[in-house]
C-alpha cells in the first residue's frame, strides 16, 4: 500500500485513494470522435513513469495527477487539479 | 525424448532415476526463424507446440527473457473452466477445456488436470437468476452447467457457511463439473518438452529489445542475444504486452495491473471444488499439496511491480472467510503477483496488428491460464496462416475502434471498474 | 488510559458550502458576515452557533445556523443541505486516538492532530470525517447508512484497546 | 508448573517453555512426520525456522494446524497433537512412502498417472489424503482479530543487542519509535548467550526506551515489507489455541515508518549428510538455547559438527550443563578449535547418522578422509549463518555475496531501510561441499527434498533456481525454505561450476512467517468487508417483518406478506393495490445529486445524454447517461427545482459509480464551470406513492393540488418540509416524496395513514419489478446491461441532437449501428407457461441463442406471463414466435415477440 501525498491533506495511505485513469486517456469533451476513441482505447502503458489521475475519494475527494514509476512505485510529482482553491 | 511412464520411474528406482534426459534443450539462437514467438509462458509454448504439431512448421523459436513459465503461468490460481456468459468467450474457453481433458496424454506430461468442479455461489434470488442465465447460455451452446440447490452446495462443500444470517447467504450455485484445476508449472514444462521434441528452439534469457522493420513489415527482432530474423513474429507476453508492442510503435487497449494470489499451509482435504462467487470477488480451491489457494481482485491501478498490496489481499481473505469460516486458523504461507494485461473489455486480443508480420496474443486480464491450450491452438493457426481461426476472429485488435467489444461484465472500457 | 465513550449526538443542520469561483472574495464576505475566517483544509473555526469545518479544497461542512451564508455567496458558490445523511458520533475519553487507529489508516495519534483539526479518512471500510473538539473529545461524521456498522465496530474495538 | 497434553498424554512444563522445550524436558524426541515420505522427525531448531516439529494446537474453532512447537509458549491446558501420521506417531502406515522413495523422486507426478482426467482424479484422491500435514478446524473461530495502524519515525525489527541499542538511540533523539520482537521476551541472541552482555542491560535498555515514549511490541513478527515503508506486523495476543482474555487472539499492525532498521539476526544452517533428518540432530545454537534459556539438556552424549567458531560455545554450554561432548567435527583444517580443550577433529565432516526407534544412536564422519563413528544421542550442527534479509528484499533491496560468511547480505536498499547487526555482518565460516551420498541427505526437511532430487532436476533441465524450486517443491513448505535455500543454491552452483552468487537467487515475498488468515481478514471475516447499508426507515420496515432483498450493499423490503402469504402472493397483492388503489414504497436508496449554480444546466447536459436546459422551473424529465464508449450505463430523472438548482436521480446500484463520474467530469473535465454537484443520496429519504388514488392521498397529505405528472413542488407533510416529484416508475399516476432522512419517519407514518385510508398497501421491490416490467420501464443491471446503445434500448429519439454529452463520440463507432445487434423487445407467453427470467431465446431447440429474457413478470390484473428481453434485430421481429428456454431449470415457454410495453401504452394513467 503506497503513501500518496495529497496536495491538500499531506501524506495519506493509498487506501484513501482511488485510481481513475492515466492523463493520456482523458477524453476531452470537444475531441473529435476519432481522437476520442483513440484516446479512450489506447495507452502508452509504460513499464516506467506515467502520469496518472487519482482521487482522494475517502479523504478530501479532490482529484490529482500523480507521476509514478510503475515498477518501483516511486512518486516523483503530484499536482492538484480542479477549480481555484482558497488557501 | 524419453517417454514418461510408471515403468520409467520403476526403472529409475534401480539406477537412481539417472536415465532421464533434459526435458528441453538449451540451444543457441539461429540467425533466422520462420516464426518467432516472444514470450515463453504457457501460451507462447503452446503456440509453438501447435505450430510444429498441427501446422508442420519446423523452424520456430520461443524467446523468453527469463525462464520459461516464470510469468503469469507460474503466478495464477490454476483454475480451468469455460463458464462464461458471452458466446465468443465460452466457445473459446470450451474449446480449451476439451483440450485440457486430454492434455496429459497429448503431451506425455501429467499436467494434473483435475475436473473437480468449478462452482459459482449465488447469494440471492437475483444472483441465482444471473447464474441461471449464464448456465442457460452455456447449455444452449452445448457446454455443461448445472444449477445447484442450497442442499447440493452444502453437500459438496460442507465447510461453507450455510447459515441464513450470513452476510452473503448461500442460496445455491452454478457448477461446471468439468471445470477444475491443473498444475500450472507442468503446463509450461509439458508444452516446452513437447515443442522441443518437435524441433522448436526454446531460448531462455533472451529478451527482445526491439523490432527490425523493412518498410511496414517486421522482419526480425533485436534481442539481448543478438539480432534474429523472422518471417512472422508473435507477441505473447501477458502483462508486458503494452511494453513489447510499444517497441513496435503500437499502443494497445490494455493497462498492466497486478493480480496477487496466495496459498495457505497445507492441510488435509477440506475443500472439494473450485469455489467462486457471483457477488464477491474471491476464488478458492485446495491444491494437491493441501494448501488453500486464494485469489481476489486485481489491484485496480497500473503496475509492473509483481508485488502485491496488503489491503487488496486482506480484502480477498475477508471475503473468503465470510464464505468458509473454517479457514480462519489456517496460515497464509506464500503470496505471489502477476502482471496482467487488462484489456478494455475484459476479453483477450488474438490476431493481427497494424504492423505487417507482427501478431498479438494478449489482453487476457486475469483469466489466461485456463485458455492456454485454446490460446496456443488459435494463435498457432493465426501465425501459420496469417488469418484468424473462427474461434479467435471476434477477438481482433480493431474491435475497440469498431465498437464490437466483448464485454462480459458490461462495465466498459476502464479496467479498474471490471 | 485507553478509555473511550461512544455517544450519538442529536441531529443538527449540516450544509455543504461549495465555492467554485473567486474564493478570496467569498472569504472576505464570509469573515465580514460571520466574524471568523473560512478555515484552511484540515481545520475548523467558528462558535457554538455556527461551526465551519473544511474537509475538501472547495467544500466546507457548515454546522449550525447557515442562514447568514446565503447572502454572501453571490454567483461564486452554493449551499446544499446534507445533514439528513450524516450521523454525528462523539468519541470521548483519552482513548479516542487509539480507537481511531483500529481498522484505520490515518495517524490520529499524531500530536499535531490537535483541537481544531479535521481530517477525512476511511475506517473499517467506512468514510469518516473527524473533528478534534478537545484533547479528549473527537467528533466523527459518518454516513447514516453505515453509522450502525461503525458504531458496532467501535464498541467492539473499545473492549480490547488496552491490549 | 504448567499442564499440557501431547497426543492425549499429560505432561508438565516450566513457565516460559516453548512447546518444543517442554517436549524435550519430558524426553520426547519424536514430534512429527515429514510431508512426503512420512519420516519420523524431531525438534531441529529453537525458532521460527523449524521445519520438522509441526503439531496441531488447540481445539474446536481455535485449532491451529501446522504450528511449530518452537513457536508456541506453553499455557495451562494447552492441547497438542502430532499430525500427518496414522494410526499414531511412532507407527505410521504412511511411512511406506519412504520405501517408495526411489520411485517417487522429484517430479515423479509429472511422469505418470496418465489416461483420462477422471483417472488422474482417482489417483489424486489418495495423493491429497496423504499430503497436507494437519487437519483444518471445522468449526467457526470464536475469537476476534484486530487490525490497527501506527505511524513512527523509526521502526526497529528485532530486539537483540543491535536492535535494542538502535531503538534506544532513536527514541532518545526524540523520535517516535516502535521496536518489535517476535519472541515473547527481549534480548534475542542474548537469551541464548547471556554471558555476552549483562542480563540486566536488556531490561534496563527496554525501560529507557519505554520511558522515553517508545513502544515495544513482543510476540510480534514483522511479516511483510510493502510499498513506501509500510510494514505489517503480526502480534500474538493469545498463544495458538489459547482462549484470549479480551476476545482478541491476534493483532495485525500496519506500520508506516519514516525509517526502518532491521536487526533481524541470522538463522543457523544445517549440513547435508545422510540421515541428517533424524530426531536427535539439532542446530547448534538451538541446543544452546535449550540449555541456557530453558535449562533443558537435549542430549547426554553429544557430537558437534561445525564449520565455524560459534559451535564451540555450544560445546562449553553442554559441558557446563553436565553433558558429554564426545567429538567436535570441525570442517576447518587444524588448528581451528585446537585451544578449546575439547575433543576436536579437524578436516572432519559428518557422513551419516544411525539410529533406532526414532532416536539417534551414532554419528559417522569423514575425518581426514577416514570414516569414524561415535555413539551419541545428540548431534549439534552448525553449517554457518544465513542473515535474515527477507524484509530487506521484500522492500526491493539487493543482496551482495559475503564470501567469508558464505552468505548473502543486504546491499542496496530501495526504501528507507537499513540492516544492522548479525543480519548485515554474519560470522565467518568455512566453505563446505557435501560429501555424503545425496539420496538421504535432506536439504528441505519438511518437503523431503534431498540432494539427489536437486541433482535429478538439474539433469532434467530444471536449472534456473525457480524451476528447481518448483520441480522439487524445495522451499515451498511452511518453513518457506529458511533452512534449505542456501543448501540448494550451493548444490546448483556446484552443478553449474559457478560460485553460489552466480547460480541465482529466489526473491523473498511476504510473509516472513506464515500469517493466520483470520488475522488478515480482521473484522471483515464476519461481513466480507462489506457492511450492510441501513435504510433511514429501517426500523419502520423491520416492524412489519418484510422479506428483505439485497440490492448492492443495501437491504430493501422485497414484499410485506400478510399472514401466511408467500412472496409471490404478497407481491401480486401489492402490485394489484398499486394498479387499483394506491401503494407506497421506500425508494430512499436511489442516487440523488443536487446540482446548483449558473452553469448547472450546462453541466447536466454533459452528464446526461438528453436535453436539460429547456426544462422549466418546476418540471422534470426522464434522462439517461452514457459511458464514454457510447453505451448506456444509467438512467434516472432530472428536475429543475429552482432557476439554478436541479435534482438528478439515478439508479441505486450505480450510485457510487455515478458519484465518481459526476465528480470526475466536474473537477477534472470542467473545473471552470460555476456549479456545485452534491451527492444527497443519503440526505433525502424517498417515499413513492403510486396508483389511481395516489393523487387523492397526496392532496390530503399536502393540503393542496398535487403537481401534474413530471412536475415538482415543495410542500409540507406532517410539519416536515418535503419535495414532491410527480414521477412514475409503476405506470400509474405517482409521486416521489423526498424528505430529510432524519425526519423521514413522521412523513412515512403520515403517508401510510393516508394510503391505508384509500385501501392501499405497502409494496416492496418484487411488486415494483412486476409493475415496471408491465409498463416496460428499464432497470440498470437488467435491460441496461452495459452493452446496449440508446438505439438498442429505443432511447435514441431522446438523445440531445446537439451532442456535447459524454459518450457522443463513442456512439459514432460503426459496430454500434450495424445490424445484428441485440435490441429491447417485449415477450408474451403463448403456451400458458411462465417465461423463465434469464432464459435464452432460441428459434428452435438445439441452436445457439439469439437473445435472452432480461426480466419476467405477469400482467398484474389480467394474468399471463410477460417479459422484457434482448433479441438480435428485435425491433424488426415483433410478431415472431420463439422459445424461451432454460435448460438449467428445465423450464421453457413459447413466446411471441411484441413491443416492450404491456400497460397503458398511451400514458393515459398519468393524466388527471
Amino acid at each position: 500500500m503506497m503513501q500518496i501525498t495529497c496536495p491538500h491533506c499531506g501524506p495519506r495511505a493509498q487506501a484513501e485513494f482511488v485510481y481513475e485513469r492515466t492523463v493520456d486517456s482523458v477524453v476531452a469533451l470537444d475531441a473529435s470522435p476519432e481522437d476520442a476513441m483513440r484516446t479512450l482505447f489506447t495507452r502508452d502503458n509504460p513499464r516506467g513513469v506515467d502520469d496518472e489521475i487519482w482521487r482522494h475519494t475517502y479523504g478530501c475527494r479532490a482529484w490529482m495527477v500523480v507521476t509514478r514509476h510503475r515498477v518501483t512505485n516511486e512518486i516523483s510529482a503530484i499536482r492538484a487539479v480542479g477549480p481555484e482553491v482558497l488557501p | 525424448m524419453s517417454r514418461y511412464s510408471a515403468f520409467g520411474l520403476l526403472r529409475g528406482a534401480f539406477n537412481g532415476q539417472k536415465h532421464w534426459q533434459p526435458a528441453w534443450r538449451d540451444p543457441e539462437p539461429k540467425t533466422h526463424y520462420d516464426i518467432i514467438i516472444i514470450g515463453g509462458g504457457g501460451h507462447g509454448l503452446a503456440t509453438a507446440y501447435y505450430l510444429a504439431k498441427v501446422h508442420g512448421l519446423k523452424n520456430i523459436a520461443v524467446l523468453e527473457k527469463g525462464w520459461i513459465g516464470g510469468g503469469n503461468t507460474g503466478r495464477n490460481t490454476t483454475i480451468v473452466r469455460s463458464n462464461y456468459r458471452l458466446k465468443p468467450l465460452h466457445d473459446l474457453f470450451e474449446f480449451g477445456l476439451k483440450m485440457w481433458e486430454h492434455l496429459s496424454d497429448e503431451l506425455n506430461y501429467n499436467v494434473m488436470f483435475s475436473p473437480r468442479g468449478a462452482m459459482f455461489l449465488g447469494h440471492s434470488d437475483a444472483d441465482m437468476t444471473k447464474l441461471a442465465e449464464r448456465g442457460d447460455a452455456m447449455r444452449c451452446d452445448g457446454i455443461d452447467a448445472d444449477l445447484m440447490t442450497r442442499d447440493e452446495v452444502a453437500k459438496l462443500e460442507p465447510l461453507l457457511d450455510m447459515s441464513r444470517s450470513a452476510r452473503f447467504p448461500i442460496e445455491g450455485g452454478l457448477i461446471q463439473r468439468r471445470g477444475g484445476t491443473a498444475r500450472h508449472d507442468a503446463v509450461a514444462w509439458g508444452y516446452a518438452r513437447g515443442a522441443d521434441s518437435l524441433g522448436v528452439d526454446i531460448i531462455q534469457k533472451c529478451e527482445v529489445t526491439g523490432f527490425i522493420r523493412d518498410g511496414d513489415a517486421v522482419v526480425g527482432v533485436e534481442t539481448t542475444r543478438g539480432r534474429i530474423n523472422a518471417g512472422r513474429v508473435g507477441i505473447c507476453v501477458a502483462g508486458n504486452s503494452g511494453h513489447v508492442a510499444g517497441l513496435a510503435g503500437i499502443k494497445l487497449p490494455v493497462e498492466s495491473q497486478t493480480l496477487q494470489a496466495m496459498v495457505t499451509e497445507g492441510v488435509k482435504p477440506m475443500l472439494n471444488s473450485v469455489i467462486m462467487s457471483q457477488s464477491l470477488h474471491c476464488y478458492i480451491s485446495q491444491s494437491d499439496k493441501g494448501g488453500i489457494v486464494f485469489g481476489g481482485d486485481p489491484d485496480n491501478w497500473p503496475s509492473y511491480a509483481q508485488r502485491g498490496n496488503p489491503m487488496v489481499m486482506e480484502h480477498a481473505v475477508a471475503q473468503g472467510l465470510a464464505l468458509v469460516p473454517a479457514l480462519s486458523r489456517l496460515r497464509m504461507v506464500r503470496t505471489w503477483s502477476g502482471v496482467t494485461d487488462m484489456s478494455f473489455d475484459g476479453a483477450p486480443i488474438i490476431g493481427e496488428t497494424p504492423v505487417e508480420n507482427l501478431f498479438l496474443n494478449g489482453g487476457w486480464c486475469y483469466g489466461g491460464f485456463k485458455a492456454t491450450p485454446a490460446s496456443g491452438w488459435t494463435y498457432a493457426h493465426t501465425l501459420a496462416t496469417g488469418k484468424p481461426h473462427a474461434l479467435n476472429a471476434p477477438f481482433a485488435l480493431d474491435r475497440f475502434e469498431r465498437g464490437a467489444t466483448i464485454d462480459e461484465t458490461g462495465t466498459g472500457p476502464m479496467p479498474n471498474s471490471r | 488510559m485507553t478509555d473511550v465513550t461512544i455517544t450519538l449526538l442529536p441531529a443538527s443542520p449540516l450544509h455543504a458550502l461549495e465555492i467554485w469561483s473567486n474564493p478570496a472574495s467569498v472569504a472576505k464576505r464570509f469573515k465580514a458576515a460571520c466574524g471568523f475566517a473560512l478555515p484552511a483544509t484540515g481545520c475548523s473555526d467558528g462558535n457554538d452557533k455556527l461551526r465551519v469545518i473544511r474537509y475538501e479544497p472547495t467544500v466546507w461542512l457548515v454546522e449550525g445556523d447557515a442562514s447568514a451564508l446565503s447572502g454572501i455567496l453571490w454567483d461564486d458558490g452554493a449551499l446544499t443541505a446534507i445533514g439528513g445523511g450524516i450521523v454525528r458520533i462523539r468519541l470521548s475519553g483519552d482513548g479516542w486516538r487509539t480507537l481511531l487507529m483500529e481498522g484505520g489508516v490515518f495517524d490520529a495519534e499524531s500530536p499535531s492532530f490537535a483541537a481544531g483539526c479535521s481530517a477525512a479518512t476511511i475506517i473499517d471500510h467506512v468514510n469518516v470525517r473527524l473533528h478534534v473538539v478537545d484533547d479528549d473529545i473527537c467528533d466523527a461524521y459518518v454516513p447514516l447508512s453505515y453509522s450502525e456498522a461503525i458504531i458496532h465496530f467501535w464498541k467492539t474495538a473499545a473492549l480490547s484497546l488496552a491490549l | 508448573m504448567i499442564n499440557f497434553s501431547f497426543d492425549g498424554k499429560n505432561y508438565t512444563a516450566q513457565k516460559g517453555d516453548t512447546l518444543a522445550a517442554a517436549l524435550l524436558r519430558n524426553g520426547i524426541g519424536l514430534v512429527g512426520r515429514s510431508f512426503k515420505y512420512h519420516r519420523p522427525r524431531g525438534i531441529m531448531t529453537a525458532g521460527v525456522e523449524e521445519p520438522n516439529a509441526l503439531v496441531t494446537i488447540g481445539e474446536g474453532g481455535r485449532t491451529e494446524p501446522n504450528t511449530r512447537a518452537t513457536d508456541v509458549f506453553v499455557y495451562e491446558g494447552l492441547v497438542a497433537k502430532s499430525q500427518n501420521r496414522w494410526p499414531n506417531l511412532s507407527f505410521d502406515i504412511g511411512a511406506v512412502f519412504g520405501l517408495a522413495a526411489p520411485v517417487i523422486s522429484a517430479g515423479f507426478y509429472y511422469k505418470t498417472f496418465f489416461g483420462s482426467a477422471k483417472r488422474w482424479m482417482f489417483y489424486e484422491h489418495f495423493i491429497r489424503r496423504a499430503a497436507g500435514l494437519g487437519n483444518a478446524p471445522t468449526e467457526t473461530d470464536p475469537d476476534r482479530f484486530s487490525q490497527r495502524a501506527a505511524f513512527c519515525d523509526v521502526l526497529v525489527v528485532g530486539a537483540g543487542p543491535a536492535g535494542l541499542s538502535a531503538a534506544l538511540e532513536a527514541v532518545e533523539a526524540g523520535k517516535r519509535v516502535i521496536l518489535v520482537e517476535q519472541d515473547n521476551i527481549l534480548g534475542s541472541s542474548l537469551i541464548r548467550d547471556p554471558q555476552e552482555l549483562d542480563g540486566a542491560w536488556v531490561e534496563a535498555t527496554a525501560e529507557r526506551i519505554r520511558a522515553a515514549g517508545g513502544r515495544i511490541l513482543t510476540r510480534t513478527t514483522a511479516s511483510g515489507y510493502w510499498e513506501h515503508d509500510l510494514v505489517t506486523l503480526t502480534q500474538r495476543i493469545a498463544e495458538p489455541g489459547q482462549i484470549p482474555l479480551q476476545g482478541v487472539a491476534q493483532r495485525l499492525w500496519h506500520i508506516r515508518a519514516a525509517k526502518v532498521i532491521l536487526a533481524t539476526g541470522s538463522i543457523e544452517r544445517p549440513m547435508a549428510f545422510a540421515h541428517n533428518d533424524r530426531p536427535g540432530v539439532m542446530l547448534s545454537q538451538a541446543v544452546r538455547t535449550y540449555v541456557h534459556r530453558f535449562g533443558v539438556v537435549p542430549g547426554k552424549r553429544v557430537v558437534i559438527a561445525t564449520n565455524n567458531d560459534d559451535a564451540y560455545k555450544t560445546a562449553h554450554a553442554l559441558q557446563a550443563a553436565g553433558a558429554e561432548v564426545v567429538a567436535i567435527l570441525d570442517a576447518r583444517p587444524a588448528p581451528a578449535g585446537a585451544d578449546s580443550g575439547l575433543p576436536v577433529h579437524n578436516n572432519a565432516v559428518p557422513l551419516s547418522t544411525e539410529g533406532a526407534r526414532h532416536c539417534l544412536k551414532s554419528v559417522t564422519a569423514l575425518v581426514d578422509g577416514q570414516a569414524q563413528s561415535w555413539h551419541a544421542d545428540l548431534l549439534a550442527v552448525s553449517g554457518g549463518f544465513t542473515p535474515v534479509v527477507h524484509l530487506h528484499m521484500q522492500a526491493g533491496g539487493t543482496l551482495d555475496w559475503n564470501d567469508a560468511a558464505q552468505a548473502f547480505v543486504p546491499a542496496i536498499s530501495r526504501q528507507n531501510v537499513t540492516t544492522i547487526g548479525g543480519a548485515a555482518d554474519p560470522k565467518p565460516v568455512f566453505k563446505m561441499v557435501p560429501v555424503s551420498k545425496p539420496k538421504k541427505s535432506f536439504i528441505d526437511f519438511q518437503n523431503d527434498v534431498t540432494l539427489s532430487d536437486v541433482d535429478l532436476a538439474w539433469a532434467e533441465g530444471y536449472r534456473s533456481v525457480e524451476h528447481l524450486k518448483r520441480y522439487t517443491t524445495l522451499g515451498m513448505a511452511t518453513d518457506q525454505g529458511k533452512l534449505s535455500n542456501m543448501a540448494a543454491l550451493g548444490r546448483l552452483a556446484e552443478k553449474q561450476g559457478v560460485a553460489i552468487h552466480e547460480a541465482g537467487l529466489t526473491t523473498f515475498r511476504p510473509p516472513y512467517t506464515p500469517v493466520t488468515m483470520g488475522l488478515l481478514a480482521g473484522a471483515g471475516a464476519k461481513d466480507a468487508g462489506a457492511h450492510v447499508r441501513r435504510l433511514a426507515l429501517y426500523d419502520v420496515h423491520a416492524a412489519k417483518n418484510p422479506i428483505w432483498q439485497p440490492l448492492g450493499y443495501w437491504f430493501r423490503p422485497r414484499a410485506y406478506p400478510a399472514g401466511s402469504e408467500t412472496l409471490a402472493q404478497a407481491a401480486l397483492r401489492e402490485a394489484k393495490a398499486v394498479r387499483s388503489t394506491v401503494g407506497m414504497t421506500d425508494v430512499s436508496t436511489l442516487a440523488k445529486f443536487e446540482v446548483s449554480g449558473p452553469d448547472a444546466a450546462a453541466f447536466l447536459e454533459i452528464i446526461c445524454a438528453t436535453t436539460v436546459n429547456k426544462l422549466a422551473v418546476g418540471r422534470g424529465r426522464y434522462t439517461f447517461m452514457l459511458r464514454e464508449d457510447g453505451f448506456v450505463f444509467d438512467d434516472g430523472t432530472v428536475w429543475r427545482l429552482e432557476e439554478n438548482r436541479y435534482l438528478l436521480t439515478s439508479s441505486t446500484g450505480g450510485a457510487d459509480r455515478m458519484a465518481t463520474h459526476i465528480s470526475y467530469v466536474r473537477q477534472y473535465l470542467c473545473p471552470h464551470l460555476r456549479v456545485s454537484a452534491v451527492n444527497v443520496q443519503e440526505h433525502y429519504a424517498g417515499i413513492a406513492v403510486a396508483g389511481p388514488k395516489a393523487k387523492v392521498a397526496l392532496s390530503a397529505l399536502i393540503g393542496e393540488e398535487p403537481p401534474r405528472h413530471m412536475s415538482t413542488v415543495p410542500a409540507v407533510i406532517a410539519g416536515v418540509p418535503v419535495i414532491i416529484l410527480a414521477a412514475s416508475y409503476s405506470g400509474e399516476r405517482a409521486f416521489e416524496i423526498y424528505v430529510e432522512a432524519s425526519h423521514a419517519g413522521a412523513v412515512w407514518a403520515a403517508c401510510e395513514t393516508e394510503v391505508m385510508e384509500q385501501d392501499g398497501a405497502l409494496y416492496g421491490l418484487e411488486a415494483m419489478e412486476f409493475l415496471r416490467i408491465e409498463k416496460g420501464h428499464l432497470v440498470v443491471g437488467g435491460e441496461v446491461d452495459g452493452r446496449m446503445t440508446p438505439h438498442d434500448l429505443a432511447l435514441d429519439k431522446m438523445l440531445n441532437k446537439t451532442g456535447g454529452y459524454v459518450g457522443a463520440s463513442g456512439l459514432s463507432r460503426p459496430a454500434l449501428s450495424e445490424t445484428g445487434r441485440r435490441q429491447l423487445v417485449g415477450l408474451e407467453a403463448i403456451d400458458g407457461n411462465n417465461i423463465p427470467e434469464g432464459a435464452m431465446l432460441v428459434t428452435h431447440e438445439g441452436v445457439s441463442p439469439q437473445g435472452h429474457v432480461s426480466a419476467a413478470a405477469f400482467r398484474i390484473i389480467e394474468g399471463g406471463s410477460i417479459a422484457l428481453g434482448q433479441l438480435t434485430d428485435g425491433f424488426a421481429r415483433h410478431g415472431e414466435e420463439l422459445i424461451a428456454t432454460s435448460p438449467t431449470r428445465g423450464q421453457k415457454a413459447r413466446v411471441r415477440v411484441v413491443a416492450p410495453h404491456f400497460y397503458d401504452t398511451a400514458g393515459e394513467r398519468y393524466r388527471d
